[in-house]
């Protein structure tokens, strides 16, 4: 149980980590709806992947989201050194964290390339809609969290890294990483 | 009861036509995905603000109540140091 | 109630009216109830000099039943509107009757296009008679309605007959009705479908047998090639 | 509450907030006070309803006398007509109710009543207000724009809505969207704001049931409003696409389907409806235990119904769907759903009619705004019985009827409650009191006509008279002479409760400039706002506030006052 906050205020938790929680269940519900939509139209449609359309990476993405799994294995052990109070060792497995994240993005922007040139676009089918509208989504979330885990990186830096501003970042960060393998199954097989 | 026995008697019998997604079995396809999503969108959101809000109210209960003996242990002593 | 002021003109129009009495009844016993007390405490309680309020938390027994009791009754009266409810919905919406005749009902900005069989009965026929913003329908015939839209959603509501259905780019839509009332009525659109929303009316003819045949007879190829020999009437 | 951050991060507040002399700018502009915030918010909500009220008599006038050219106005034309009752219900339930109900009263309420000197995220709920603000005034440049206002329905149902060839607004409808899609984050940063602060930064001693009933209700409000809105952004985003950028996400003949927006959209907007009565009937729940001199007639039986409402509002929203060509056997179930709700809505309403017995009532002018929801909203929530059960909703599916009911749910919502919080809070928030005998002058004469515009809409509504037509002159049994009276009758009506809200007005103005000033706690009411100086000064407290007990300890028998303060030992 965590002590009082200040003026013996109840804060069971820190501000910052509760405003993102709520703002992820918040998103959560967005991811939701998409899917659902997803899966609405997908189970109209004849066939599935639509006829002529170019066969989305489905073996590159996976080795892609087992670098997001291990950014995220990576910030866990981040996690656990800033709990213990020890700075120090929460530098590189932060580093890597925020790397193998950046990686994931990047990757996953090439790809974007690829396939525009191989013929999926927004406007192609239906699958390429959907392709772009979540994996863009998500994406825009991953960036949104990387940019977080940065400025916590150099906050950590230069000695100021609160408990609050951590929680917040890295809690968007395991939603980012949490929700991709459910976005990868539905989207990619 | 008689609710549940009402609806559940309706939802066994057979969907008429005027269900716009029931001809065919790709449309049978359509008209699950859409029973199958409003039963996702309506439970998730109970699911995961009630988990939230049960361990919230936990902790926050059990919070008041260390706070409450803490108060208390405060006034012993307050009464101890008086004596 | 309702049919005071609209008639009932389908086989299935006094259900609703029914189940529109019967929740008026028992919400109104609700609602007058609640507005009595209300008003009755309001007078009861009013401020008076020397006289203070009572202290009553609402966990005394003898007081709390005075909410527990309504409670339980509220949740009886929604089962029986729950049981009439989904009786009604089924009987309208659920079962499919067999048709004695089908009508095709196309929606689209902003008129609607009414595909009858022709003498032969049948759809999709060569003798098919194809109006706008006109339904011909036989008295005491069960009809099946196909409704299928050109571009936007809209909704073919036939107050008369309390039938209302939306009609959706893509789909076919089935449903039924068996007129019983001869006359002329209003045929709306219910859905919001654009500027001319408002404009998109048409008339519903229901006509015994004999009239919806002589109809018919005006209606054919020979018959209207005799009245406008210079108009040719397009057919598909 | 503090966090020993530096301010420049996006997630974190600045608590530094400094007591010296503010400029202009940073006093009434850019200013992170919480009162300052929700005085933005209020004067937007009111002056956006002035622009929904116009556009109601606009249209109003139009259906009473089609064809004439409307006073102030002009011709009334079908697109013009659609463009009206399109913005008048989105402005009214986005831009009226929503930040009047939540964000105005909400602002004011959660740190004032919770004992903190301000929000925990002072420059989200600046940017917050920012972002609503400009929301505003995007959706009011929607009319300037070549081809006119959006005009298909504020539920925006596409293809009419996604494709230009269909709506004729190639960029209203595109603008209107983004302008919806704006005040929702607004509104998103908002909610984050109040459910943290209210959670997590209470006064000391105050425990959860200590917590008065009107926050509890605006912070669920908050949750169902985060959780309900994704979908929707989710749609409005895959809108926007269609609209601009040529998918075909809602287009059947490109492989999407139009239900699908249905869907999305109805997921939000039930839970919606709740999420602006929730608030209302939170300040409604003060009011009369003040004025009543009562105990609320069960703390947790009204907490408690709160939470199964909020529950429960998830679990309807298909009912607006009965006949729009989902599987029929859904409806069993959203019909099934739909009257449970009516339970936890009914006792509420039967324990703040009982909370009202043995009570010593004082007829202000708050009281009877108070009184007066209770009264009308009744008879919104009973109408609503008739369509959340399946097979009526077949006849009155869209017809008047519907109208009328969720106006008389959400005109107590948003007027009603409205001036019910304003009137009481009034002494608070500008240090000086309102005019009772205007107050009730303008009481009559708005609930009055209220009831003579709607009354007869429920009429109409069981004739079979299908809103959002703008002329029924085309369609013969819906332009009898009598039913033309009756939209004459309710036209009318509206004129005159127009007329009065003058009176509001003028009396706010008057008020406000040389009104009688009011002491710390004017109505002697127990809750902690009440404590602050009238009206509080930044930083609300020198000293913030303990509390001892919960906010409706009334007439406790044994003491010489008949309130007792939150924060007062004994």
């Amino acid at each position: 149980m965590e002590p009082l906050g200040e003026n013996g205020r109840s804060s069971m938790m820190p501000n910052g980590l509760f405003g993102m929680a709520i703002f992820i269940v918040a998103e959560l519900m967005l991811f939701a709806g998409m899917i659902s939509a997803f899966f609405i139209v997908k189970a109209a449609a004849p066939s599935w992947p639509p006829p002529g359309q170019p066969r989305l990476p489905i073996e590159a993405t996976a080795l892609n989201s087992l670098v997001l799994l291990a950014s995220g294995f990576f910030l866990i052990q981040a996690h656990r050194a800033f709990h213990r109070g020890d700075r120090d060792s929460m530098r590189r497995p932060l580093l890597l964290a925020l790397a193998l994240g950046s990686f994931f993005v990047i990757f996953q922007g090439s790809e974007w390339v690829a396939l525009l040139g191989q013929g999926l676009t927004l406007t192609s089918s239906s699958l390429g809609s959907f392709f772009y509208l979540v994996v863009g989504v998500h994406g825009i979330h991953a960036a949104a969290a990387l940019i977080l885990l940065a400025i916590a990186t150099v906050r950590l830096r230069r000695g100021y890294l609160s408990p609050g501003f951590f929680g917040a970042a890295e809690a968007l960060w395991f939603f980012v990483v949490g929700v991709w393998p459910v976005l990868y199954m539905v989207v990619y097989l | 009861m008689l609710a549940i026995v009402v609806v559940a008697g309706a939802l066994l019998a057979d969907a008429a036509s005027a269900c716009t997604v029931c001809l065919g079995a790709q449309t049978e396809a359509s008209r699950k995905a859409f029973v199958g999503t409003t039963a996702f969108l309506t439970f998730l959101p109970l699911m995961v603000v009630g988990g939230i809000i049960a361990l919230f109210v936990r902790r926050t209960l059990a919070q008041e109540a260390l706070d409450e003996s803490r108060r208390a242990g405060d006034l012993d002593a307050g009464v101890e140091s008086q004596g | 109630m309702i049919e005071s002021i609209v008639p009932a003109a389908s086989s299935y129009a006094w259900e609703i009216d029914y189940i529109f009495t019967m929740i008026f009844v028992l919400t109104g016993f609700w609602f007058l109830l609640c507005e009595v007390v209300f008003f009755w405490l309001i007078f009861k309680f009013k401020a008076k000099d020397g006289q203070p309020a009572e202290y009553i938390t609402g966990s005394e027994p003898h007081l709390k039943r005075w909410i527990t009791i309504p409670h339980v009754l509220v949740l009886v009266c929604d089962l029986f509107i729950l049981t009439a409810a989904v009786k009604v919905w089924y009987d309208i919406k659920q079962y499919l009757p067999e048709p004695e005749k089908t009508v095709r009902v196309i929606g689209q900005q902003w008129a609607w296009t009414f595909v009858h069989p022709g003498p032969d009965g049948v759809l999709d026929s060569s003798d098919d008679i194809r109006t706008v913003n006109e339904l011909h329908l036989e008295n005491e015939t069960v009809y099946h309605y196909q409704l299928e839209s050109v571009d936007v959603l809209h909704d073919f509501s036939v107050p008369v007959f309390r039938l209302k259905q939306d009609a959706i780019p893509g789909r076919v839509i089935t449903g039924w009705f068996e007129p019983t009332l001869e006359g002329e009525f209003d045929v709306q659109c219910a859905e919001m479908c654009g500027i001319g929303h408002g404009l998109m009316g048409a008339r519903v003819f229901v006509e015994s047998a004999e009239k919806h045949a002589a109809w018919m007879a005006t209606q054919s190829p020979v018959a209207l090639a005799a009245n406008f020999p210079a108009q040719r009437i397009g057919k598909e | 509450m503090a966090e020993s951050i530096p301010s420049d991060s996006p997630a974190v507040a600045d608590d530094h907030h400094g007591h010296e002399e503010p400029s202009f700018w940073s006093k009434y502009v850019f200013s992170t006070d919480h009162k300052m915030i929700a005085m933005q918010y209020m004067f937007t909500g009111m002056a956006m309803a002035v622009i929904g009220g116009f556009m109601a008599y606009a249209f109003r006038m139009q259906l009473a006398f089609p064809g004439i050219e409307v006073p102030g106005f002009g011709i009334v034309t079908p697109a013009n007509y659609n463009a009206l009752v399109t913005n008048h219900g989105a402005i009214m339930i986005f831009w009226v109710a929503m930040p009047v109900l939540i964000a105005a009263f909400g602002n004011y309420l959660i740190p004032l009543m919770c004992g903190c000197d301000d929000m925990v995220f002072p420059k989200l709920n600046r940017l917050s207000y920012q972002i609503f603000l400009l929301s505003a005034v995007v959706l009011l440049s929607s009319f300037f724009v070549e081809g006119g206002g959006f005009g298909g329905a504020w539920t925006a149902y596409p293809p009419l809505s996604a494709k230009a060839e269909y709506s004729l607004t190639p960029l209203g409808s595109s603008i209107w969207l983004g302008a919806v899609a704006l005040e929702f984050v607004a509104f998103l940063l908002g909610g984050i704001n109040f459910i943290t602060t209210a959670m997590n930064s209470r006064a000391p001693g105050m425990k959860l049931y200590d917590i008065p009933i009107v926050i509890w209700m605006i912070v669920i409000a908050s949750i169902l409003f985060l959780v309900s809105v994704g979908p929707l952004i989710a749609g409005a985003i895959m809108l926007l696409f269609d609209q601009q950028l040529g998918t075909a996400f809602f287009d059947p003949a490109r492989g999407g389907d139009p239900v699908l927006w249905q869907h999305l959209f109805w997921f939000f907007g039930h839970p919606e409806v709740y999420v602006v009565l929730l608030p209302a009937l939170g300040i409604t729940a003060e009011i009369i235990t003040v004025f009543a001199r009562k105990k609320l007639f069960g703390y947790k039986t009204v907490l408690h119904t709160t939470i199964a409402t909020g529950v429960l509002s998830f679990t309807v929203w298909a009912h607006h769907q009965f006949i729009s060509g989902v599987d029929p056997r859904m409806a069993h179930v959203f019909t099934l759903t739909t009257l449970l709700i009516s339970v936890p809505i009914a006792e509420m309403m039967f324990v703040y009619i009982a909370t009202l017995y043995g009570g010593s009532i004082r007829l202000t002018t708050p009281m009877l705004w108070g009184l007066s929801f209770i009264a009308e909203f009744l008879i919104g929530g009973v109408t609503g019985i008739f369509l959340g059960a399946s097979g009526a909703d077949i006849y009155f599916h869209d017809t008047y009827f519907v109208l009328a009911h969720f106006h008389y749910t959400f005109f107590p919502i948003a007027i009603i409650g409205t001036f019910a919080g304003l009137t009481f809070w009034f002494p608070k928030m500008f240090g000086r009191m309102m005019n009772d005998r205007l107050g009730k002058i303008h009481f009559w004469g708005t609930i009055i006509p209220f009831n003579f515009i709607f009354i007869p809409l429920f009429v109409l509504g069981m004739g079979g008279q299908h809103r959002r037509i703008f002329d029924y002159s085309y369609f013969p049994e819906l332009s009898m002479p009598w039913m033309q009276d009756i939209r004459v009758l309710a036209t009318s009506s509206l004129l005159i409760m127009l007329g009065f809200q003058v009176v509001f007005f003028y009396n706010f103005i008057v008020s406000l400039r040389s009104g009688e000033k009011a002491s710390k706690n004017p109505w002697k009411s127990n809750t902690l706002e009440w404590t602050a100086d009238s009206p509080p000064p930044h930083g609300n407290w020198k000293e913030l506030p303990t509390v001892y007990r919960g906010p409706y300890e009334y007439s406790v028998p044994g003491r010489d006052e008949d309130y007792w303060p939150q924060d007062q030992p004994n």
